[in-house]
């Protein structure tokens, strides 16, 4: 456990190729989630500047109507099913998840390769689906005019049903992973909280991830075959489709969430160098949150022909999820309480999430509501709301988790002022891009137009000018990340004094974690780290030096 | 994977073989899990077109062929008979045992694919497919139905005067008819596929009494793969 | 902005396209009953919201300041949960969203079904126009209604799904195929407003628009008066000039050689037309009757088979009427 | 380091009577299914045969699938899975019930009238 045992470790004990292709080891896997997920950010991202770009004044900018269609439907399948699916679950979960539980590796890794084999194949499978014919049925697939426009939905959607299976093998992994790895002594509630919200992500992606897959196949088959159970002109019901979608996508929103609650419970705890306030009550409102987000879908609903009855049950179960969410939130402003904060990007990160996940989870109040929501479905006021929860919360907090453990996985520190001033430059063209679609959204338009009257102008480019700053801000923290690799200076194995277990291995890991069995304990108890150098960081200190009293009671009982 | 590791039937991540048969035959309940809510939408939008057409269900079941139904339902149950014996003779030690029963359990499984292929090229045969299918007797317009089916088929003259709306829903009946059983019957031919892999590896005397969780979880796949025609035949064949 | 180039303001131009009044900063003039309702509960939420979003702000900027780690180095003392405050802080939500869902629903139950002996108007919605049948059989793309009377629209779709919103009247309801939808309003203020397609519906979802105007009862009378009888009152030519707008034909046929999504109808009538199949063909009554009722049998080459059939929606004279205009198009 | 202390199923062995037994019961079961499916059972068909079904599945579960005598956890997975199945379908049933006379009301008007013309 010291920093010369760093000479051999997981990135360097094997080179080439197939030795990370082919690699069963959970931090390689990680590692290559997570640089493929930056991969398809900056794809995805680019569809969004050209979106953008093109709404920047009324009329034809850029691109055809047809072209914009295409981009948006893009922006949404690539951001989601490649990027923030993936994004904290599979990339920093993998990375994390089996030190944290002081394990060797996941249940499965076997599995866990498969299922990055999995995402690859169905990335490859959308870009082919843009190469041959494009897509531009919205990220939603909505029939009839998924099964009916001539664009390439069959490999689209064949691409996003394998996707779906690779969400499922992770999510199978870090469930049994945490069932049946943890080290003698790790009870449930002394499990980071990261490892709960994991495991709540984790119940949704087998248990929702299924229905997408068969929702896809059904799609398949009205275009191949023409089945017709969606088909209306064949008698079938185009609203069952929708309960089918939205049955896996409703909760699909808490799999990019509910793990980014976890990174942030880690991040506000660590940086304030505070026991995290009410553990077991942020644990269970991640399981809360699982389950209720599976009784809610009817909301995407409400003006879609489903009945009045259902959606007055789905509009008060849809209001029961602010209850969980709220506690989250209290809890954490609570952790900062009488802490000692220091401002890091992890810090700034989870701080801006504060800010961003009250206005995107304050304006769900909007959505859920039987009235407003007749006004606001399908306008940009949604587009607003779910930015700020998908991008403004899951995104801010998985840069800001990539930061926390950058050290870890590459044992470098970033530059840490370049990093705290892009991300705040970051959270304030998020504001100045999506403040303003609130405004349009209550003001008269609809989403996913091409096309708007000249009132709208001015808040679109201000928004449009908010895109290019987060585009550039991202841009410049990829940068700072990719230099750190360089002339980051050396990471001890503790730089920010966590007392998770994933902090007492070596940065970057041996091969095999831990070289001997950590020691369990509070996952939240600093008070035995002090910080010692920037070359050892925060080391334990000896409990009979911090406080003579416990050691007297030991001595005592042995 | 560790080379240097003293036991090579436990990988280097577990504990000891305990906690690894625990894991495997966990995650394996977790998949099947998955399993039974992959096929939920296809039962959400049979029971969404049942209750809401009941007469429609009651009259297309008849073109079903309860016999070959049943007989399939015994040649599955058999074949999870011999599965879960399988699991015993393993448990035993019994190597050419666990041969033979797997073995068995895929002439099984083979069966019921011959089987449902003989019912799909007799119903692709007599036209009773969904709606938008070319040979299709139950098209809305009774003018499109192509006049092979219409001079041959035999149910033609059953179906020709009913109603246009009750025409279609006939046609979803199908249509969903052909997708549960599709689905199911892909599982069978995955069944087979996982089950001669089984037998290759028993063959090559990969297990033992004390590690055999590959039989033990290829087993439970296929106890679910029947489990879902257990209900599958009841609802598609038995409506009266 | 100078933007007369672009194909899309042609549409517009012909056809004058109303837009949202804005009424202060957030919303559209109130034109119905049910928007006052809208946005009393719209404001009572941005008030609840509201004070929670400053409440957790307000706490993380002051806590990160008093306990930022130059003041405070090392954490002092301090307890890690407090039962009586989680308890608190879940119960003051719980009743909270109770609240806030009830003066939902309440406001919902009213507006999702008309009440009986509303006016009824039929709502068709099809790539990319809106067509509207009158009680009386009168069908126009424009949609006329009384004001302070309860307009009910029934509503299906002849392809993919649209949805109706009119933003002045804060009511959105889907347009499914298959399939009667609902809703209705009680429009408060006259004048002119726009009818918005919110559900994505293809190429041109972002101009599938239509005019909504409100009357008084006798000005909205007289206006039923002049256009229910267009065959009968006018040349055939002339009624044919206005069903060709009226039936959204504007929409995609320009008359001025422009071609928009579909080709445009200058000199069309009399010209050999060549299709993406090979086949040519000379545009003659029966081309056109054809190109109405079956739009995808025979498509002009350079243009995708993306226009709905007219079946049901132009009666024989009704289409002898937009035959005679297109031959004067030249 | 696992759930709970009780065992987990290796190492337990089923007898070949219990198998066989299991087996003609699931025969018998499918016969009675049959025959219960040829009679008119007055709007109990659908009840019956998904009993009959129920009971089935149960077995092959406890005895086939071992659940009788592994973790409980295990079943309690498959208790979970079926149990929002349940979900799924209940409300999917009562929302497409309820709005079914929308469609009704427009198939009498559009497909019934026009092809009977």
């Amino acid at each position: 456990m010291n920093t010369h045992a760093s000479s051999v470790n997981y990135l360097n004990h094997e080179t080439g190729f197939k030795s990370w292709f082919m690699t069963l080891d959970h931090k390689r896997l990680g590692l290559m989630y997570m640089w493929s997920t930056f991969a398809a950010m900056l794809l995805g991202g680019s569809f969004a500047l050209l979106l953008r770009f093109e709404l920047f004044s009324p009329g034809k900018d850029l691109v055809s109507k047809d072209v914009y269609n295409h981009l948006f439907t893009l922006h949404g399948a690539v951001m989601i099913f490649l990027v923030i699916i993936p994004s904290i679950p599979a990339a920093l979960g993998n990375f994390v998840l089996p030190l944290m539980l002081g394990a060797k590796d996941v249940a499965f890794p076997k599995i866990n390769r498969l299922s990055y084999h999995l995402y690859l194949i169905g990335a490859v499978l959308l870009v082919l689906a843009i190469l041959t014919g494009g897509l531009d049925t919205g990220w939603t697939f909505y029939t009839p005019y998924s099964t009916s426009t001539d664009t390439s939905v069959v490999i689209a959607v064949f691409g996003a049903f394998v996707i779906g299976f690779s969400s499922i093998f992770t999510g199978l992994n870090f469930i049994a992973t945490i069932h049946k790895m943890r080290p003698p002594g790790m009870t449930w509630f002394k499990m980071p909280l990261l490892c709960w919200a994991l495991y709540a992500t984790s119940v949704i992606q087998i248990l929702a991830t299924p229905v997408l897959g068969i929702a896809l196949l059904l799609i398949a088959a009205e275009r191949i075959m023409g089945v017709g159970i969606f088909d209306p002109a064949l008698g079938g019901d185009p609203v069952l489709f929708q309960h089918l979608f939205w049955f896996y996508s409703h909760p699909a929103v808490y799999v990019m969430i509910l793990p980014a609650m976890g990174v942030l419970s880690e991040l506000f705890s660590t940086y304030s160098r505070k026991h995290i306030f009410g553990y077991s009550f942020i644990a269970y409102s991640s399981i809360a949150i699982a389950i209720v987000s599976f009784i809610v879908w009817g909301h995407h609903l409400y003006v879609s022909g489903q009945s009045a009855l259902v959606s007055i049950i789905f509009s008060a179960l849809t209001y029961t999820v602010a209850i969980p969410s709220a506690i989250k939130v209290f809890n954490w402003v609570a952790t900062m309480y009488k802490g000692s904060i220091s401002f890091t990007t992890g810090m700034v990160s989870a701080m801006s999430v504060i800010w961003l996940f009250g206005i995107g989870g304050l304006t769900g109040l909007w959505m859920a509501n039987l009235s407003t929501d007749m006004h606001l479905h399908d306008t940009y006021f949604v587009v607003s709301h779910f930015h700020f929860v998908m991008v403004g919360s899951a995104l801010f907090s998985y840069l800001g988790g990539v930061h926390h453990w950058w050290p870890k996985m590459f044992g470098v520190m970033y530059d840490e002022a370049k990093g705290r001033f892009w991300t705040i430059v970051s959270f304030l063209g998020f504001n100045l891009t999506f403040l303003p679609q609130f405004l349009m959204g209550t003001r008269g338009m609809p989403r996913r137009y091409f096309d708007y009257h000249p009132q709208y102008e001015y808040l679109n480019k201000i928004s449009t000018i908010g895109a290019a700053m987060i585009g550039l801000a991202v841009f410049m923290i990829f940068w700072n990340l990719w230099r750190s690799l360089k002339t980051g200076k050396k990471a001890s194995p503790n730089p920010w004094g966590a007392a998770t277990l994933e902090w007492q291995c070596a940065s970057p890991p041996t091969p095999h974690n831990f070289d001997e069995a950590p020691a369990v304990g509070d996952p939240y108890d600093m008070s035995l780290i002090q910080f010692k150098s920037d070359e050892e960081g925060y080391l334990p200190i000896n409990p009979c030096e911090h406080d003579p009293l416990i050691c007297k009671v030991e001595s005592t009982e042995a | 994977m560790s080379s240097d590791h003293h036991d090579s039937k436990l990988a280097h991540h577990f504990d000891d073989l305990e906690q690894q048969f625990d894991a495997n035959k966990f995650g394996m309940w977790v998949f099947l899990l998955t399993e039974i809510l992959f096929f939920s939408g296809l039962f959400v939008a049979y029971a969404t077109y049942r209750s809401n057409h009941p007469d429609v269900f009651q009259y297309a079941s008849q073109f079903l062929d309860t016999n070959l139904g049943a007989v399939n339902t015994a040649v599955l149950l058999l074949s999870s008979f011999t599965a879960a014996w399988a699991v015993r003779a393993v448990q035993l030690g019994q190597k050419n045992l666990v041969t033979t029963l797997l073995g068995i359990t895929v002439l099984c499984a083979c069966g019921f694919m011959a089987i449902k292929y003989m019912e799909y090229s007799h119903k692709y045969h007599e036209g009773l497919l969904w709606g938008n299918a070319e040979h299709s007797i139950f098209k809305e317009n009774t003018a499109d139905v192509a006049s092979s089916v219409r001079e041959h088929g035999h149910h033609w003259g059953d179906v020709k005067d009913l109603d246009p709306e009750f025409r279609r829903q006939t046609g979803i009946f199908f249509g969903i008819y052909f997708c549960l059983t599709g689905l199911h019957g892909i599982h069978v031919l995955l069944g087979i596929i996982l089950m001669l892999w089984l037998m290759r590896r028993n063959m090559r005397g990969d297990f033992s009494p004390e590690k055999y969780d590959a039989v033990d979880c290829g087993a439970l796949y296929w106890h679910l793969v029947d489990l879902i025609w257990i209900f599958l035949f009841p609802l598609l064949y038995l409506i009266s | 902005m100078n933007l007369s180039f672009l194909p899309y303001l042609l549409t517009a131009t012909q056809q004058e396209r109303p837009e949202t009044t804005l009424d202060g900063f957030l919303f559209p003039v109130q034109g119905s009953e049910a928007a006052a309702q809208h946005d009393h509960v719209f404001m009572i939420l941005m008030y609840v919201a509201g004070f929670f979003f400053l409440l957790i702000n307000a706490a993380t900027v002051y806590f990160s300041i008093k306990y930022r780690k130059s003041k405070s180095p090392e954490p002092p003392k301090s307890s890690s949960h407090n039962n009586t405050l989680e308890i608190v802080w879940t119960i003051i939500p719980t009743v909270l969203v109770a609240w806030l869902f009830y003066i939902g629903m309440d406001g919902y139950v009213q507006r999702r079904y008309a009440p009986e002996g509303s006016y009824e108007i039929k709502v068709t919605g099809q790539k990319w126009s809106w067509n509207f049948t009158y009680p009386n059989g009168i069908q126009h793309n424009e949609l006329h209604a009384p004001m302070g009377e309860n307009v009910r629209l029934i509503m299906d779709s002849r392809d993919v799904i649209h949805s109706v919103w009119i933003p002045e009247f804060r009511i959105k309801m889907d347009v499914v195929p298959g399939r009667y939808t609902e809703t209705w309003f009680n429009a408060t203020r006259a004048g002119e407003y726009p009818l918005k397609c919110a559900e994505y519906c293809g190429t041109e979802h972002s101009s599938m628009y239509a005019k909504v105007v409100i009357h008084d009862r006798p000005e909205f009378d007289q206006w039923m008066l002049e256009n229910g009888n267009l065959l009968a009152d006018l040349s055939p030519v002339e009624a044919g000039e206005k069903l060709f707008s009226i039936k959204s034909c504007v929409a995609c046929h320009s008359t001025n050689g422009t071609p928009l999504v579909g080709p445009s109808m200058k000199n069309m009538f009399g010209s050999e037309r060549k299709f993406t199949d090979g086949t040519t063909a000379v545009a003659d009554e029966n081309y056109i009757r054809e190109s109405l009722l079956e739009p995808n049998a025979k498509v002009v080459e350079g243009f995708a088979p993306v226009m709905t059939t007219f079946q049901g929606l132009l009666k024989a004279e009704e289409m002898d009427a937009i035959i005679e205009y297109l031959k004067t198009v030249q | 380091m696992s759930d709970s202390h009780d065992h987990s199923s290796a190492g337990h062995v089923l007898s070949l009577k219990m198998l066989a037994g299991t087996f003609v019961a699931l025969l018998l079961l499918t016969a009675l299914t049959v025959a219960t499916g040829k009679m008119d059972l007055h709007g109990f068909d659908l009840g019956v045969a998904m009993i009959i079904a129920t009971i089935k599945a149960t077995i092959v579960a406890l005895i086939f699938m071992h659940l009788k005598w592994d973790r409980p956890f295990n079943g309690y997975i498959f208790l979970v899975a079926i149990l929002f199945v349940g979900m799924f379908l209940a409300y999917v049933v009562v929302d497409t019930n309820t709005y079914q006379n929308d469609i009704k009301g427009w198939t009498k008007e559009n497909i019934s009238n026009s092809t009977a013309e």
